[in-house]
């Protein structure tokens, strides 16, 4: 009966990945799709620490409210790739590095 | 008996496997349109995840926005999106060995701060059920949301708005180049619409004793909202302006106005009196649900509604 | 009972999981879409069968929730992102 | 043992027949008119199967008239969308498969 361990780790895997994938690409709705999966992770780890005998409702509360945020800072995110687009004719980061 | 703990590990391995290799797979697949539909299937499987953990208040939300708001607002911005820029999308090359040396030990200090946490701990769960009585509603989860941390409730209405604006700040609506909707959609739309309102209005009052509650019932509403969107259903120009923006702000206007009428019945800021606590509860979850629901068609719809997009 | 219900959870979770394999496979974005179809139904089943088997009713309105929401997405699929400008990778 | 139980056994093992074989023509059958075929079909009965077991066990007729709600909302999303997929395909001109 320890599923508290086995969804803590798997959330700080996906926090991981999407960090991982969040640096390493220039398209900018991938980033997006990272940042998704990186708060994900966190929620994981949040509610299974929570769980238990008595499910702490304070995280549970948090994470309700997290997932809205997300989904609205997401279409915040999505609407300035668009203009990005519209802006560069590309959905990207720039190539060039700082120099 | 063994099988009474082996089951539910398997189920647990099995889901906690397919949600990293889920993951895994929607960021570096090379065509996006897959990356999204792989991302939709993790979001069903996180909503697996939140009931096997014991959270069905944080299941319902993640079920209403991850199958109802994500995907369609992912869908709809790939559509719009050049095809030059669709397709290839492959991870910088450069950086890689440098980064795989970064990433890890940040992984490996996660995984060991996880595992060192202390388990099984009450948290505030103890404080939360020992004055649940003076909250006015039984479910603990709404307790929190609209009693105790009615701050945090407050600034995150607050927040939505704030994205909302920003998407406003970018112009009007894109340009609808839809075929017409055809009868079995409009069939559909015309069964679902009055169900998904009803709905919203079930989880919105049974919130206050059992899992529901203003965000869950404000996703189903935002839901339906992006259906009648996708189906061509235009705003009228009417409603477009001061209606529209009475509703958006109907909740964070209720919560700041509750809060006041309690500061000059001399208590604290959002402190409700005990016998009254669930009704006005209720009555700022109606308004919440509403402005939230709203507020996410809106997102939707990416732009600011009644105004032209100039080329 | 509670073990039968979890059994058959966990066979859905794997019928679930081998569909996947269509979602990687394609060769239409529709066939990907209906994999993610295929995905709403299970997961209703799963979720009831889980509510069951942990005597948990309020997970019935979850199940309720995936039920009234499931054609959302595809029908954003239709409506937005395969009739719009696919021309260009649809048949690649 | 009673003989609901049985019953319900009965249905479960039936309704996760007809999920397999649902995901077994998702994954076999050769294009997407045939696999909307089994998936919309076969995945329905199944879970109308299930639902029809997990009833017979439900505490009131409310809970077991959420639960045929739920099918019948199931069996509407699935028709609807199998129709609006298999137009749209039609539509894009892709072939029906034949032998």
């Amino acid at each position: 009966m320890n599923n508290i361990y086995l969804y803590s780790i798997v959330g700080a895997g996906l926090f991981t990945l999407g960090l991982y994938a969040l640096i390493s690409y220039r398209h900018l709705l991938r980033k997006i799709l990272a940042l998704n999966i990186m708060g994900s992770g966190v929620f994981l780890i949040l509610v299974a620490l929570a769980s238990g005998e008595t499910p702490d409702p304070v995280p549970h509360a948090m994470v309700i409210t997290g997932i809205v945020v997300a989904v609205s800072a997401s279409a915040l995110a999505l609407a300035l790739v668009l203009r990005v687009q519209a802006e560069t004719g590309k959905a990207e980061l720039p190539e060039e590095s700082l120099e | 008996m063994a099988a009474m703990t082996l089951l539910p590990l398997l189920f647990d391995t099995l889901l906690g496997l397919s949600l990293i290799w889920l993951a895994w797979r929607a960021l570096t697949s090379t065509d996006l349109f897959q990356a999204i539909v792989l991302f939709i299937a993790f979001g069903l499987l996180m909503a697996l995840t939140w009931v096997r953990l014991d959270a069905p208040d944080v299941a319902m939300a993640e079920a209403a926005i991850g199958a109802g708001l994500t995907g369609a607002l992912l869908l709809a911005t790939l559509a719009r999106l050049k095809a030059n820029n669709k397709t290839k999308s492959a991870p910088e090359k450069k950086f890689s060995l440098l980064l795989t040396l970064i990433i890890l030990p940040v992984v490996t200090g996660l995984v060991y701060v996880v595992l060192t946490l202390p388990q099984n701990t009450p948290g505030l769960a103890i404080l939360v059920a020992e004055n649940l009585k003076t909250t006015g509603v039984t479910n603990p989860v709404t307790a929190v949301l609209l009693n105790y941390r009615g701050y945090d409730t407050l600034l995150e209405l607050a927040v939505l708005l704030v994205a909302l604006l920003g998407v406003w700040s970018f112009g009007g609506v894109p340009k609808p180049h839809e075929a017409y909707s055809g009868p079995v959609l409009n069939m559909l739309l015309r069964l679902l619409i009055p169900l998904l309102i009803m709905v919203a209005g079930y989880l919105l009052w049974v919130g206050a004793n059992a899992p529901g509650g203003a965000f869950q019932a404000g996703s189903v509403l935002g839901a339906a909202g992006v259906l009648l969107l996708l189906a061509g259903w235009q705003l009228s120009t009417r409603f477009a302006e001061l209606p529209l923006r009475i509703i958006l702000v109907s909740g964070v206007v209720m919560f700041t106005m509750a809060g006041i009428v309690f500061i000059v019945s001399g208590r604290q800021f959002l402190e409700y009196p005990p016998s009254f606590a669930g009704a006005f509860i209720l009555l700022i979850e109606a308004a919440a649900t509403l402005s939230i629901g709203i507020t996410l068609a809106a997102l939707f719809l990416g732009g600011r509604p009644g105004l032209r997009r100039h080329k | 009972m509670v073990i039968l219900y979890q059994t058959v959870a966990l066979f859905l979770l794997l019928t679930l999981v081998a569909g996947l394999w269509r979602i990687l496979r394609g060769p239409t974005s529709a066939d990907r879409m209906l994999a993610a179809q295929l995905f709403g139904t299970t997961a209703v089943a799963c979720v009831l069968l889980l509510a069951q088997a942990f005597d948990c009713p309020a997970l019935r309105d979850v199940a309720l929730i995936f039920a009234l929401l499931a054609a959302v997405t595809a029908i954003a699929f239709v409506r937005r992102a395969w009739t719009a400008g696919e021309q260009n990778n649809a048949d690649k | 043992m009673l003989i609901s139980e049985i019953l319900t056994s009965l249905l479960l093992a039936a309704g996760a027949f007809f999920f397999f074989a649902g995901t077994v023509g998702l994954l076999r059958f050769p294009d997407v008119y045939t696999r909307l075929h089994a998936l919309t079909k076969a995945d329905n009965v199944g879970l109308g199967l299930m639902i029809l077991g997990l009833a017979l066990q439900a505490d009131s007729w409310a809970a077991a008239g959420k639960l045929l709600l739920i099918w019948l909302l199931v069996l509407l999303a699935s028709a609807s969308v199998a129709h609006l997929i298999a137009k749209a395909a039609h539509q894009k001109g892709i072939e029906p498969w034949q032998r």
